[in-house]
């Protein structure tokens, strides 16, 4: 069974969202380490070297996001995660932005998938299972 | 152990020689309590939160309020201006930072300068200790209605200190509302605390003749929240300001979609506050309500959020809740536009303003849910009072602590977070999993032959995965989840 | 004198044999009535009107349906797809054009040449006749929900065959009420004959094992319109068409905005239509309701629009209507863009969807109110059937006559025209003059007395200026309408 | 008393605005000769004769107004009427236009003044009384 570390990122206490993903990605065959809302970069980047994690999908919602994860790729690869993939979905831009440049403005910072507003975590698995198997 | 007792003078202003370290703002000379007391008497009375709030009451109007904040002040005066012109706002918000409510004031900082660089707000509201009582000042100044603080901050003193310096006369908050769906690990004793002294800091200015609002935060989690739950939360946090000397409280709610439900709670709400802050001895506060449009996940479509937010101005009117919170047409996808914002405040107001002479006749189902939410909230508050031996503050920490008041899905480590909740039939929020909650065998068998008769008619169990139907369900236009099969 | 008496066959043959000269694509050979009888036993359920609203009834639902047409027929099937799959529309209207409702087809040909010229729609409906069979067959095909043709013409029987040989399973309007709000000088005998052609027309198909559904126009002049009148009307047009052999009827009812008026207009209106139709020996007839959307002027300002909009969508869901015709944000400035129409859709659409599984609970004062509704109904109806003599046909004509009967604000000069409504102190409809319409002395009284209680409350006389604040109180976010020094 | 004209022109039957122009025009002091709805020019024109009146108010809410009133000023002025005022108002065109481009190819078919929707008789009367007194 393949771990993914599950967390939402920041100052940011949205946890409904984040109890849906663990029930949902455990449901999927993953295990699941969630470690819960107002998470930092480390909280994330240890929880994956521990459980030698194959992807971490990070949550923002509040708006916070763009400047919580600056760096993230970096520090993961500083911390020999770089084969780790980077998921980041929620709303993760202040307020109603074009998804387009949003998706972009967050790739180029090395996320390998990012979703937009309202995508459920149902419709990331068939890429999770693609990127990473089950 | 933390006691519902007044904060000593004494002790109030050691307290608060500390709290205005926390940041450099806290040396303003305009937090000195005697002036800021001269300044707040000289606010005219539409501008004053309690008073305007007393009048619709009297009158039986529905007012709206925004939510709103960015992270530059010019932008943010220019932000409220516009929702009182354009949104026809009845009282305006500042709806505080992210970074603000966990106290990382120089976080807050970071955002205020990157947003000046990249000329958009970065912050998801408005960094008020950062900007100061100056800044609050002049925000205050330039609008027409009162003004309150939004947030969500475990430890809003220094927040509290700075805004009702700045002539913002209502907060809203509490130590278990804005501890249990807005943090992880601070412990209900220390938020407790912390709003003791924000409510003392209240009654400090009652006492010397100013009037100022205090606001429980109601929705919670926003999430299926049973109506007893929240009610529960709103009556302890009523009482422990009482306590402090608050004298004005608005008590909340946040939308089920069961009109019936809605109805019932509103009228609950008002009603069992009163009487149980009669019942603790405080006699002289003034209780209104507010009712908060659909609080959980809303529906993509921009059209169909109108339309939720208007169906929901409508209960409002009908509950005769004496304040609404609006949402926008943005909420699924973030911080709303000014334009969007204003665009929430008008299909509402319309709304409210429709029906301001109208409300929902009495039935005998009206009744029935009345009496459910209040056998319930007696079992919630006795189980409290008997944890405290009496004292709220003690009761309700003790209580938290075992699971006998527990919130769906909240993030707090110091909630049980046991307990499921789904919808019956016609969409009426129920309890499955009851965890710890203490509630009576007779109400516990109610909810379940609820659900199972849900559970029939769906020809499914009753289980999580009906939590989560329900969860998506309004975000998909419906309220009560189908079986994804259906789908 | 008109009778309300069945048309013969052969009658009605021969009168058909002259109708379809009347303009020339009335020579198509699609109107042969037995290829049109085939090729409307083919129409699927989901595309039969009264099977579809029969389901919906069953299962307690509150469909949608918008106003919609445009000159071009290409432009036009863009518009309903459009309406269909945008706006999730679940049923589709074809809303014909003024001309075309005065049968002026020259008048509506230069139109459809004149918007072939420049590009965009000069006409404001779908000049049905014009397009013929053909095109309006083309329009069928083109979406998978029923199809329905509304317009307010009195003399329809052309347009009525064209529509339904082109598999459009249900026409809007009656012998009254495609009159009195539609005309200024038609005799009120000459409409109803037409209509009983058109009831005819549509008891052929029935005979023949079609279901059609027929839909007297409800809301009348959508001004301030007592709800006894607009029910007398359409009980009185379903008896009619019922005599012709009609099965499946929608009676119809234009929001008051009062919350409680609506909903007993609603389950009145059911229920005595039912009552009549029983009592004058109609058995066998599906009766369902349609909620009219706010029908008098509309806010400016698009987001109240959509306020409006959703809370008159909250009424008819918790009202039980079985289908709503809804409105846009456009309403107020002239025919919407398909876009707007989608949006207004949409909105609706939600509300309810939310509410499908709610009503609002039987009150006192509900109940009250249907009973006032009642008395006043069976006054009217009962001075129709002394008029006629037992015949419901000649004994309307005599009751618009005499003002027995009588519309406000009608165009019509078979219309009295005497009778003043304004609204009571919570927004219901009442009545101050009474012409000569035929209530009894109790229930004048009732109205009077409501009135001068809003009149004592607002230090002013009942008088016309009060109408006129109550007709532009809507379209400035209000329901009763205030003294202009107030303003 | 001034005499002005009013009704609703073509197949148009929107009678609730029209009966309130006409109580408001009366209380305002004018004498108010109403040809009521579904009135065609000629109704106008010889209403407008008859009665020495000073101005004709169209009213169009349907949406054929563009239509309906083509020439009216030419058959006015054929008429002997050239020095009657015409006032235009309702929902003149079909749709939401742009109200300025609406009132410029009114007044270019040699309307006085144009209304928009929703602009209520009451902010007519002191155009009224500026144009032809009371
Ligand atoms: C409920 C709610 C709250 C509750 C949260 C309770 C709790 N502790 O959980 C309360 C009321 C407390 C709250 C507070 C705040 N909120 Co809030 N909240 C919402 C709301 C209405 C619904 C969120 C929700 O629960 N949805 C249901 C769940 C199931 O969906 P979800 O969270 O989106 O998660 C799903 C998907 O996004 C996806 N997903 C999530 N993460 C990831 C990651 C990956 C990799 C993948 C593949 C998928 C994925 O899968 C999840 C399950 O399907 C949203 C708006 C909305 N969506 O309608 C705003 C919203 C998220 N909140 C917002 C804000 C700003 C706040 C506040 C700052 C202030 C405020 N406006 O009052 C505070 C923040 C507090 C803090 N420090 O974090 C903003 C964020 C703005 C932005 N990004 O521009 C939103 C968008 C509202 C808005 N339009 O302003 N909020
Ligand atoms: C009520 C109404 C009806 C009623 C009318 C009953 C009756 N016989 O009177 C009914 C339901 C029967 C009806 C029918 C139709 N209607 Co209609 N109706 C309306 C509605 C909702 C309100 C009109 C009203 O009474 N307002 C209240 C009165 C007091 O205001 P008013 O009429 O605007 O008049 C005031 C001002 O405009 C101004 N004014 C008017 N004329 C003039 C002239 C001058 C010189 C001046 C200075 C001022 C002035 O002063 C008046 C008093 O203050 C409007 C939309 C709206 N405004 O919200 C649509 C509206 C006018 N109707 C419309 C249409 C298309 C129709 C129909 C073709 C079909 C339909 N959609 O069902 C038929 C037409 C029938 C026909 N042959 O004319 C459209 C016109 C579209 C356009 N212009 O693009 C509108 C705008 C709705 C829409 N957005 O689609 N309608």
């Amino acid at each position: 069974m393949k771990s993914v570390v599950i967390g939402v990122i920041g100052a940011d206490v949205h946890a409904v969202g984040n109890k849906i993903i663990d029930h949902v990605l455990s449901s999927a065959g993953y295990n699941v380490v969630n470690i819960g809302v107002l998470s930092s970069q480390e909280d994330f980047i240890s929880a994956a070297i521990e459980t030698d994690a194959k992807a971490i999908l990070v949550s923002s919602l509040y708006g916070h996001g763009e400047m919580d994860v600056k760096f993230f790729r970096e520090n993961c690869d500083e911390a020999g995660l770089s084969d780790v993939k980077l998921y980041v979905g929620g709303n993760i831009v202040v307020g109603k932005q074009d998804f387009n440049e949003v998706e972009k403005r967050f790739k180029d910072m090395g996320f390998d998938r990012v979703y937009g507003p309202g995508q459920k975590i149902e419709d990331a698995i068939t890429h999770l299972k693609e990127d990473i198997g089950i | 152990m933390v006691e519902n007792k007044k904060i000593p003078l004494e002790e109030f202003l050691k307290i608060r020689s500390e709290i205005l370290h926390h940041w450099k703002t806290g040396s303003s000379p305009l937090l000195d309590l005697d002036s800021s007391v001269e300044r707040l008497k000289a606010i005219p009375d539409h501008k004053n939160f309690a008073k305007k709030l007393k009048k619709a009451k009297q009158q039986g109007l529905t007012l709206i309020q925004p939510r709103a904040g960015v992270a530059r002040l010019k932008e943010h005066i220019e932000l409220l201006q516009f929702l009182e012109k354009e949104g026809e706002a009845d009282f305006l918000p500042s709806t505080i930072d992210s970074y603000t409510r966990q106290n990382r004031y120089q976080n807050a900082q970071d955002g205020i300068d990157e947003s000046e660089r990249k000329g958009r707000s970065l912050l998801n509201g408005f960094p008020c200790v950062n900007h100061g009582v100056e800044g609050c000042l002049e925000v205050f100044e330039s609008v027409n209605v009162p003004l309150q603080a939004r947030h969500g901050t475990p430890d809003a003193r220094l927040l509290s200190e700075i805004i009702h310096a700045a002539g913002w006369t209502s907060n809203e908050g509490g130590g278990i509302s804005y501890n249990i769906p807005y943090a992880k690990s601070i412990s209900l004793e220390d938020t407790i605390r912390y709003w003791q002294y924000c409510d003392r800091l209240v009654g400090y200015y009652e006492e010397h003749g100013v009037e100022i609002n205090r606001e429980p935060y109601g929705p919670l989690t926003g999430t299926l929240v049973p109506p007893s739950i929240s009610h529960t939360v709103a009556i302890i946090e009523s009482i422990l300001a009482a306590e402090q000397g608050v004298k004005n409280i608005t008590v909340g709610y946040g939308q089920s979609g069961n009109v019936i439900q809605d109805v019932a709670a509103l009228r609950t709400l008002e009603e069992e506050t009163n009487r149980y802050l009669k019942l603790f001895g405080y006699e002289d506060v003034f209780v209104t309500t507010v009712f908060h449009q659909w609080m959980g996940g809303f529906p993509k479509d921009e059209a169909k959020a109108m339309g939720l937010i208007s169906m929901a101005s409508t209960v409002a009117a009908l509950g005769k809740a004496t304040k609404m919170i609006t949402k926008t047409a943005h909420e699924s996808f973030g911080v709303p536009t000014k334009e969007a914002n204003a665009e929430g405040l008008r299909a509402s107001k319309i709304v409210t303003s429709l029906l301001r002479d109208q409300k929902l006749a009495d039935s005998d189902e009206l009744q029935e849910e009345m009496e459910i939410i209040r056998k319930e909230v007696a079992c919630l508050i006795e189980a409290v009072v008997y944890e405290g031996k009496g004292d709220i503050a003690k009761g309700s920490v003790k209580a938290f602590k075992k699971g006998l008041i527990d919130v769906p899905f909240a993030p707090s480590q110091h909630n049980s977070g046991r307990i499921l909740p789904a919808r019956d039939t016609d969409g009426k929020i129920r309890i499955f999993e009851f965890g710890n909650l203490a509630m009576s065998d007779e109400i516990k068998e109610f909810h379940r032959n609820k659900l199972k008769e849900r559970a029939t008619l769906e020809g499914r169990d009753v289980s999580f995965q009906m939590t989560i139907d329900d969860i998506y369900a309004v975000s998909s236009g419906i309220l009560v989840g189908k079986p994804q099969e259906e789908l």
